[in-house]
């Protein structure tokens, strides 16, 4: 079992043939998941690593039935990315565009939540489960950073999720599911919405979250915790603790405004609903051990 | 990307959304000029971008030709940049309203408030007293409907004709919001006037930095920007901040960068400029490290940790970059992630000492600047 | 029973304070019907036939609860009114002004679907449930036409409507609910999306639709009934049999174009249904009289 | 209302789309002389809303000017009442291509519909070969998205620069479509020319008569009527259709209207003008029995059965009217609904004979038709 996508998920990939499409399709497929087509208007008829290449969406699932979409396309055409993806009956999507006008995150998001569909991203390297299935660009082939295991992962970061995933393993543990909701301040997907998903999976135990000021994230997973709405173990890593108030440190989102989305103010919140909260990345795995009480290994 | 003052005015204004009139001047001999013919008394109002400008004394009330001279002269003088003054008709103020339209990430809809105590800051109030403030939430697909703007100036208890001003203004407020792609756009105060008209006393728009592509005209000038680096760095796209301390970031990572950040203070160290090179900018290592030599750093420190941006794409930049710019500071690498093996062997082949340990390097980095080194 | 409002909907106007409003209400009253509340922006505090005003439908129902909203506003507010009604929670709209924009009325149907919201009207009479309860403009105290009974009907017009339920009541039947979905080419709500409702009512015996020419409202009654949606004994009467082709005659929605939508087309097709058709509106009550095989009399 | 050609293609060229080079003559010279400014071949095309304007002869190519002239005199002579002919370059044809958007009811949706074959009757080809015709369902809220021309597009077998041109004009389409408040746009045909443009040949624009009010400038001038009785009622906003029969219908109620003439067809009778006195124009009896008597009617026949429209306001209006007009035609009222009593009295009062059987009205207005009255 697995959150967000398992290798039965049938893929189409979105911008197969670009650069970053076509190299990432190779590592999926390597990595073991399901992807059967790709579009790629004007391209119809070429191939990709073996991937049947089609002009649209519509005529691709028509030849091949895909449930979930992988986007790799530029900011500005995302949004058509997505619409023409839930055109076309897609629930399951991760887009990892940096850079997706701010009133097109509100309108995917807005699409997404009005068709009972998730989005994942955009600015986000993806969702992976290591060892079963990925959509997205992770070096999976790191082993110190994406072995398999039973943590379940919510990051708002790229390089840093790298960092604090490999302190995890370190720690003698393994990734069950590990989803990137990206670093805008509208993110298709939140992290709370994430928790009923990784509270259902029996191959997680706990969940790392990583996040950073600004926004209200991290605030929700406490409230969903409070809530009883999750009750695994949750450790939380957060950026920015010393970051300069009112300036825009680093993810479009991370912002202090009017004294909310301080670190200091999530980690009070997340504290209180019972989640440890590491001051730097490797206190991620000695909280995780002190949690969890044993080393449960790396087989999922 | 804000906007000064007079230049979300002039949205406001071309929507249809009454503003003082007013001149924009560069030099205290223009405001002085502008002053007059607007006549007595009226604001000077420095166009700077930080928040609080009527506290620093960067917004001056004059009631006759020579005080307005020697405020231009002051303000153009300030330590706070000012380049230029908005020379604006003092408004006689029966009392101030508070309009802005924002997004909510949670509901992915846009959020229109309003308060009927204008001036104040909003975050504030929304702490002390979030009864006083009034909100519609707003669709995009659906848009701004009337009803939302009549709910809006009934809250504020406006009527007859002050709440017609109103609605048309919130209509105005949500164009300009759409059309120029906005985070936010505040009218903050809204002046109701002795005589029964509203108009814009200050005006603040924040536009998309992911959609300034399509903003035609819309480019970000120097006085947008708190220092020279941090200027150039936009021109490269390069995510820059100023400081003053003593160590150079140059990592990769909007996320990794930050928690460097952190650590550094952490650990008692003080940083001189946050700088990403990962991403797409992961070929630039030259240009990042020739603005982190403009800072004249004690020590560059180098954290990355790469998906698309490859370790030994990372590190040949690094190396090109050391040959051809020669820093005298030293160089802290610690480069992990795909191609990290092909990438230590040239870190070292350059005579740097690769680390893996994000911890470790900034500790080291952190140690070397208090050294004193150099 | 009775279709779509009875007596224990509490109903909310919108525009009570204009001549119609103010008229109509006092006649839904009047019938029994339970006004609560009314709306007009700016006048708050005045009361229309014991009905307290509001400025706003928020402000109304925050302090009288309604689950239907009448609505008396001109056209080119109708929209607003209708989502400012939807925005408050309120599912069950009548709107009955003529002259809505197209594009509007499009937004009206869509926004309703989407909320799971029914919108009758525009340019429509309204509903009227004789005996019980209505939201509309009918002269209910007209025996001859509004005489309570067991055969539901649902029309298209307005004075029509008049004419054709005289002869229902002429032969002797009376009617449940009578539900104007109105003259104009988008409706709100159209004829097969109420029939699952006359199916249910148990005060119902037979239905009687009173279309006409354009569009493809009578067609979707005949494939509801094909497809067994619906199985009451109904009798049909189409006006436009011999209208002009290709010229806009009566309402909106009232025109042929390329061949589609003519009174013989939709005469052909409801007879295949198995529904009756009649050539005069004096027809409509000896065919229910036929279907039926008996006079049920007039008590519901 | 629907719009002439000329004014459609102003429309279209405004938002981009590509038109033949034109210009608008009134009359046979300054056609003759807009043909020879254009070049030969060119195209007179007369401006009148009926369809099949080609199968009618009024649309000419012309090779040289004295051809120009003959066919101009010719057109501007037609019984189909030609005051405008567009004189249009003519374009070297490839292909043709059929666009259009309209509206869906049932989904409340806008429709786009493309094929790949042009010029023909797209409701004919929609019986006969449905699956040449591509469709776009759009809702409104979402608006037209890029995937769905390329769709499109692709369905249409473009590619390249073809598909990029057909995009910008289905974009452009879908705006005009929106800003004028459009039942139909259409492009029938679109020209593939030989040089690999595309170059809209025809231009259909329906506005909806209900959002003529906001859109400034559309008044239906006397050319978009085919009687000056129908435009005079239009201008009163009256319904009216003119025919050339004996009885005028002064009814009230689209259905009941409707189902009027419909039995007076049965009845062998002829109808010689649609007319709706009631909704709101129920005061307007004096006005509406004016028109009527322009057709010199055998008979008038009134039927009603009002709801808002009280019976005893029309019958006052009705006595009215008789009374100022003095019709030598016989009328027959048939007036039904509120305020029923009071109007029989009135009506008696004015030496009419109330009916209160629609079916019995019309049978009595066709034998007066046939009896030869007068």
């Amino acid at each position: 079992m697995s959150v967000f996508i398992d290798r039965d998920d049938t893929i189409l990939i979105q911008g197969i043939t670009g650069s970053e499409g076509s190299f990432w399709t190779r590592h999926m497929i390597e990595l073991g998941t399901t992807v059967v087509v790709g579009v790629t208007p004007g391209k119809e008829g070429q191939s990709v690593e073996g991937i049947p290449v089609y002009h649209s969406v519509r005529r691709a699932v028509a030849a091949h039935p895909a449930n979930a979409a992988m986007i790799f396309v530029p900011p500005r055409f995302t949004k058509d990315a997505v619409f023409e993806a839930l055109d076309s009956g897609i629930r399951k999507i991760v887009t990892i565009a940096e850079g997706i006008p701010l009133h097109e995150c509100l309108e995917i998001r807005a699409a997404a939540r009005d068709r009972g569909a998730r989005v994942v991203g955009g600015n986000t390297s993806g969702v992976i489960s290591p060892g079963r299935a990925m959509m997205g660009m992770f070096p999976y082939w790191i082993e110190r950073v994406y072995k398999p295991g039973r943590i379940g992962i919510m990051t708002r970061s790229g390089s840093l999720t790298n960092e604090v995933t490999a302190m995890v393993v370190a720690a003698g543990f393994g990734v069950s599911s590990l989803i990137g909701v990206g670093g805008d301040s509208v993110p298709g997907t939140r992290f709370a919405e994430l928790l009923p998903d990784f509270q259902a999976d029996t191959g997680t135990d706990a969940v790392v979250i990583i996040g950073e000021l600004g926004g209200t994230m991290e605030e929700e997973v406490a409230e969903a915790m409070e809530a009883r709405r999750f009750n695994k173990p949750l450790v939380a890593f957060l950026g920015g603790r010393n970051a300069p108030k009112g300036r825009r440190m680093g993810h479009a989102g991370a912002i202090v405004t009017g004294g909310k989305g301080t670190v200091e103010g999530k980690t009070a919140t997340l504290r209180k609903a019972g989640a440890l909260v590491a001051a730097r990345p490797r206190e991620v795995g000695s909280l995780l051990f002190e949690l969890l009480g044993r080393n449960p290994g790396s087989k999922a | 990307m804000k906007l000064h003052e007079h230049e979300a005015k002039e949205v406001f204004a071309k929507a249809g959304i009454p503003v003082p009139r007013s001149f924009l001047a560069l030099d205290a001999a223009a405001a002085s000029q502008a002053a007059t013919t607007i006549g007595f008394p009226c604001v000077l109002k420095s166009q700077v971008l930080m928040g609080g400008r009527g506290k620093a004394g960067l917004i001056r009330l004059v009631k006759d030709a020579p005080a307005a001279q020697e405020a231009a002269l002051e303000l153009f003088a300030s330590p706070h940049g000012v380049h230029k003054l908005l020379v604006e008709e003092a408004v006689a103020i029966e009392r101030e309203i508070y309009l802005s339209i924002t997004v909510d990430p949670v509901a992915a809809e846009a959020v229109v408030l309003a308060c009927a105590q204008g001036g104040v800051e909003i975050e504030e109030l929304a702490a002390t007293a979030p009864e006083k403030i009034f909100r519609e939430s707003v669709s995009l697909s659906e848009g701004f409907l009337p009803f939302r703007a009549r709910n809006l100036c009934m809250s504020l208890g406006l009527s007859g004709d002050l709440a017609k001003q109103a609605a048309a203004i919130l209509d105005a407020l949500w164009k300009c919001f759409r059309a120029n792609d906005a985070e936010l756009v505040e009218i903050n105060p809204l002046f109701v006037t002795k005589s029964g008209t509203l108009i814009a006393g200050d005006g603040k728009l924040l536009i998309d930095d992911s959609s300034l592509f399509r903003q035609a005209g819309r480019e970000a000038g120097r006085d947008y920007y708190d220092s020279d680096a941090a200027f150039e760095a936009a021109k490269e796209g390069i995510p820059y901040l100023q400081f003053d301390g003593d160590i150079s970031l140059m990592c990769a990572g909007a996320g990794l960068t930050t928690v460097v950040y952190d650590l550094i203070v952490d650990e008692g160290g003080t940083v001189a400029n946050y700088l990403e090179f990962g991403g797409p900018n992961y070929r630039k290592a030259v240009r990042a490290m020739e603005l982190c030599l403009k800072n004249d750093p004690k020590v560059i420190l180098i954290v990355t940790f790469g998906t698309i941006a490859r370790a030994d794409v990372m590190a040949e930049g690094i190396t090109d970059a050391i040959a051809r710019l020669k820093p005298k500071c030293p160089i802290i690498p610690c480069i992990r992630g795909t191609g990290e093996d092909k990438a230590v062997e040239m870190l070292r082949a350059a005579g740097l000492e690769p680390l893996f340990d994000t911890e470790e390097a900034v500790r080291k980095a952190v140690a070397l600047a208090k050294g004193g080194y150099r």
